[in-house]
């Protein structure tokens, strides 16, 4: 077994079809990277959105306490 | 009010909780409805009655706790129970292309039972105009007629039967209503209003309410 | 025990631990297949008499090709094991395999039409195959647009799966009718080539390549169902834990 | 408090009439008939678009001859399935379709019965006009017969497969294009088997062959469509 | 009762008769409306009392009459009454794809106005909820929570208002109205339940009805 | 009594902000974005029929060739008008549409604002999606820029007439294909030209004539049919 081309430009040109051999390549790298990293990106975005809610829950419990204190006297 | 389970009763609740969207909405729930007896369901808008009417017909599945019918559970028992249904959603099951008559033909009933029927829920003159032409409240009516049938089923599940009413419709189906019970059928129903019923039942879903408010509510959507 | 078992992989946490020890795993022999399988393919196989270099599409085109028949079956398997044991987990199985085999098809159908214009000079004709892998392409599409219709995911579920099993039904009817139909119309001047004998030289590559894309789609399966079960089983404890922590390691 | 078995004036479930498949066939008859400007509208469809067509692609009769059979078949199809969209939406909308699944008759006949009269109304008519169709759009006199045959079975397949659909998306509040979406690769079979006869035809082969597919594909439909179906429409009401 | 009108009335009936289809529902109803007052429409299911509101309103146009509104007569006066108006109807003008913020938001009102309506219909906590995921009750109080916006239009037509809402919902609407009166608006409604509120007017359509009943109905559908 | 002038915390009927065109905008872009899933359709709805038609006529590359320009502005159009059955449904049906009539704001603005949202989902991708299809329909090159462009202006064309179809057929319960009916023989104009300028460019012809022509029928339907559809509203409003 061994290379089969003479040089890195012999390589990138593959006899005049390099530029399918790479974009087709190129394409499918970039689609399975797409598929492997979309599970990390949506986690993280999950984690944004439990702070977010727990922001929410704290101003809520917060406008409750308040309305509760208020009511009280009256 | 948990009522105590006896031998005669139809259907039976234990320990009952519903969900809508993995929320819950009440807890604990029990209750028994017998022959000849009757229960409404109140609590305030949102409290989870008309969930609680589905679960209980078998058209919402996200609950936990038991249901009885006749003795065996849920869901093996559901076919059996809704053999001797009648249910009355929010949406009543009119349809706005046949006339009223037809409608109630198409639920099973012969031609007379059916003008009989239609003529007890004042309609009697409307039998032949097609229901997309009734206002809202004679719409309704179509669908109570129903209830007027003479092979009505044994059980009885109504969500907000009188919503639309007029008052005299009102007074009418709670005769009715009376006349099921005499006859040893059971009903289950949600109202606003109060209804005058010998013997019946109440259950407040505000007292199996769960705080799961704070933490689960709040929509993903924000304007912007 | 094996009932046990069963069920255990019905909830969605054992399933979410266990399969977290065996994600490294799987990332490192799809990254080392694949990038073994596409340099000895692109470099070190030797050049095809007929189709000169163009060929080395061939490496990343068939296993494209085959996991997305496969993806459509494993979709389809798991949309139908929820509907009849009403397993959350399985659902989640079924919704996670949609979008990678749309993404798989995809490729295959990019990946043969950029092959087409060296090989037969136009980058698209309708040939059988061809054909039936774009209406494959549609039955994703449709499977993944119906489950974003719905605002309820249970009812998605139930929905998707329904007609993911439906389509299967069609898929073997759809190939073969795809085979007739191009017997009957005078064929496009072209064919796709007969791999008749493939040397042994240009197989091993590919041979790599086709375990490679396998773990890479396990992987990816799984990664995907995994940030399902997080999102649907949101409201619970153990998954509010789980991003906890991950908020902490990630910051 | 008497036994459950003795209540009287309470008739036992089984006596309650469920409507039989006749009964159900009237009524959806009647419910379509009713609106009768319904009835014409995909066959009105069919014909305009196949009208506009000629302006779109030229007016050349060989042209047109050429891609007769084709055109014709699609466009049937488009006119079936979207004449489907509104099926059951608004028994769904109303509440009937809820009652339906709660009476113990099975769905299959419901969905059976609506799906005749959507094929009575529409693949029928749709497959009478063809032959005037194909004389506009200038197809072989050889294809007239071969075209209507294998639309009268292709549509009643078609309606068949695009029921489960119509079922499917029932429950959305727009379901727009959808429903076109995730039937039409179903519909691939029929459509290759029935442009495939029409062109054995014109060019003077037998089409028997075609024809017995069609048929077998539409008994294969009738028998699993109206199952899928049902099962469709109890998901998308218990929800 | 029909009562005696001023030049201070904003709205005045006279002679009114509406049809449906060609039928007569009902004639000669004459009435007024002032600042300040509030008039409560009975009538049986199918009296006419949705076509009343809606003729007012300018969406049906098919009655003899005559209507003015700040002293000038329909049509011509139709532009300005619908200026100073607010009316809710059965359809009670909810978009199911917005949250009940963005629908208030959509209808003129500031943000933080529409959360305290929001806040005073007993929405709180679900102000960003799609409408769709909303219970019967809780929908239609979207809808009412535009009568709680600082900057509400004068003249309130609302067609049973009441309907779907739970009791605390029914208490808290009826002060709403009497804080409204007391601004000098004016209400006109429809309700088959009671209503209480101070110096309330009442017309039962039953005493206008006409009786075109026996010629008229009978549509042309009869099954078979 | 105070004099209705002086009437306090209630505000005179020229400060209630009515909303301008801006955020009418925004909320029917809003509400199309959500529902993300509805966007999509149109588009894969025009490249499914496009993709079935060489099941139909079969895959000979010339005879493709011939056909495209008019098979691709047809079904272009078809996705257009089927997109738009539900434009106003949903604010018909929950009564929104009603209030909009109620409020003292042109309603023009709402049509307009309706219509830009539904061009800019549908047409539009339209318009930018057809190189590709002219490709997989072996389209000759020289068409391509002509296809995109008169696609790009004729789309809005078509979204603004069928906006009156839309709104004629809003109050009936099941329009089915009526919209379809009513509107494709308006949309003759804009298919004609649209072809014609396609046709002229792979021919080799200027075909900046017929660009013209698309962009004047675009002027004129911009200026009227939000005027005729508001009419339409009303009309199905007040009934
Ligand atoms: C858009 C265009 C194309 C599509 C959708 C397509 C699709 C497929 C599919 C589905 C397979 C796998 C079949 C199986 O499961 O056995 C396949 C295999 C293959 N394709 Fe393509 N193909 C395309 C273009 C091409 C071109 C242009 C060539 C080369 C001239 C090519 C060469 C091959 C070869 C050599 C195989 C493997 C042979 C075999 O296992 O049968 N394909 N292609
Ligand atoms: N869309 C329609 N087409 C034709 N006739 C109608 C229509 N809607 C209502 N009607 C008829 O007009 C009459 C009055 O209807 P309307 O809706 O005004 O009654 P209503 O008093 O509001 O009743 P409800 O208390 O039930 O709401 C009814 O007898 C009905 O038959
Ligand atoms: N389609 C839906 N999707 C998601 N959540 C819903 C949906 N319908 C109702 N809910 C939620 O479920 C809860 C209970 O609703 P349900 O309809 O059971 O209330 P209800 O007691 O019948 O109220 P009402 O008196 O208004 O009829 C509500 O808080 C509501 O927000
Ligand atoms: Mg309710
Ligand atoms: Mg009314």
């Amino acid at each position: 077994m061994e290379f089969q081309f003479a040089s890195l430009a012999d390589f990138l040109a593959m006899d005049g079809h390099g530029i399918y051999v790479w974009i087709a390549y190129g394409v499918t790298a970039a689609a399975l990277i797409a598929l492997a990293v979309y599970p990390s990106l949506r986690r993280r975005q999950l984690q944004r959105e439990l702070q977010r809610q727990q922001r929410i829950q704290q101003r809520r419990q917060q406008v409750e306490s308040d309305r509760i204190k208020t009511a009280e006297p009256a | 009010m948990p009522v105590t389970p006896e031998s005669q009763d139809l259907l039976q609740v234990r320990d009952l909780s519903c969900r809508r969207d993995g929320r819950r909405l009440f807890a604990g729930l029990s209750f028994a409805l017998g022959a000849g007896a009757a229960l409404q369901i109140e609590g305030a808008n949102g409290a989870g009655k008309t969930t609680l009417l589905r679960t209980l017909i078998g058209s919402a599945g996200d609950f936990d706790g038991r249901i009885l019918w006749g003795g065996s559970p849920f869901p093996q028992s559901l076919p059996q129970l809704r053999e001797s249904l009648l249910f009355i959603g929010h949406r009543a099951g009119v349809r706005a292309g046949l006339t009223p008559l037809e409608n109630l033909v198409w639920y099973g009933a012969g031609r007379d039972d059916a003008l009989r029927a239609l003529e007890q829920v004042d309609l009697f003159g409307f039998e032949d105009t097609l229901c997309q032409e009734l206002s809202a409240g004679q719409s309704r009516r179509v669908a109570l007629a129903r209830l007027y049938l003479p092979q009505a089923p044994r059980l009885w599940i109504l969500d907000e039967p009188l919503a639309a009413l007029d008052v005299a419709g009102v007074s009418s189906l709670q005769g009715q209503m009376a006349v099921h019970l005499s006859r040893s059928g059971s009903i289950l129903f949600t109202s606003h209003q109060p209804v005058a019923l010998a013997g019946l039942q109440r259950i407040d879903l505000a007292e199996y309410a769960v705080d799961e408010f704070a933490d689960e509510v709040g929509g993903a959507y924000a304007f912007g | 025990m094996a009932w046990q078992w069963f069920h255990r992989l019905g909830s969605p946490r054992w399933f979410y631990e266990r399969t977290g020890v065996w994600l490294p795993w799987l990332a490192l022999a799809s990254l080392v297949l694949l990038t073994v399988g596409s340099v000895w393919g692109l470099g070190f196989a030797p050049q095809d008499a007929k189709q000169g270099n163009s060929y080395r599409i061939i490496y990343i085109h068939v296993p494209a090709a085959f996991l997305a028949l496969a993806g459509y079956y494993i979709m389809a398997i798991s949309g139908a094991i929820g509907l009849i044991w009403k397993m959350k987990l399985s659902f989640a199985v079924m919704r996670a395999a949609a979008p990678i085999g749309a993404v798989l098809t995809f490729v295959a159908l990019f990946t043969g039409a950029i092959w087409g214009k060296p090989t037969w000079g136009t980058y698209w004709v309708w040939d059988a195959r061809i054909t039936s892998m774009l209406i494959l392409l549609f039955l994703y599409i449709g499977v993944i647009a119906l489950a974003r219709a719905f605002s309820r995911e249970q009812v998605a579920d139930k929905a998707c799966a329904l007609l993911a099993l439906v389509g299967t039904v069609n898929i073997p009817i759809i190939y073969k009718s795809v085979d007739w139909w191009f017997t009957l119309h005078q064929p496009a001047t072209i064919k796709l080539t007969q791999s008749s004998s493939i040397d042994p030289s240009m197989f091993y590559p590919l041979l790599t390549m086709i375990v490679g894309f396998y773990c890479l789609y396990t992987w990816t399966l799984i990664a995907h169902t995994r940030t399902l079960v997080l999102q649907r089983e949101w409201r619970t404890q153990w998954v509010q834990q789980e991003l906890a922590e991950g908020n902490r390691g990630g910051d | 408090m008497p036994s459950v078995e003795s209540l009287s004036g309470i008739a036992p479930a089984a006596s309650r009439a469920a409507p039989g498949f006749g009964a159900l066939l009237k009524v959806e008859l009647l419910l379509v008939l009713r609106k009768r400007a319904d009835i014409a509208n995909p066959l009105l469809f069919f014909v305009t678009v196949l009208a506009l067509l000629p302006l779109g692609v030229g007016p050349e009769p060989e042209l047109l001859a050429r891609v007769a059979p084709g055109i014709i078949w699609v466009m049937a199809l488009l006119a079936t399935l979207l004449s489907q969209e509104s099926l059951f939406r608004s028994d769904f909308e109303d509440g009937t379709l809820e009652q339906v699944t709660l009476s113990p008759q099975p769905l299959y006949f419901a969905v059976l019965a609506k799906t005749a009269v959507h094929w009575l109304v529409t693949g029928l008519p749709l497959a009478l006009l063809s032959p005037l169709l194909g004389l506009m759009l200038n197809l072989p006199a050889a294809g007239y017969l071969c075209l209507f045959a294998s639309l009268l079975l292709g549509s009643a397949s078609l309606s068949l497969i695009g029921a489960v659909g119509a079922a499917l998306t029932v429950a959305l509040r727009r379901p727009g294009l959808l429903l076109a979406l995730i039937v039409m690769p179903l519909y691939v079979p029929v459509l290759i088997f029935g442009t495939g006869a029409v062109q054995a035809a014109i060019d003077g082969y037998a089409y028997s062959a075609q024809l017995a597919i069609l048929a077998a594909l539409l008994a294969a439909a009738a028998a699993l469509a109206p199952l899928a179906a049902a099962g469709a429409i109890r998901i998308s009401v218990d929800n």
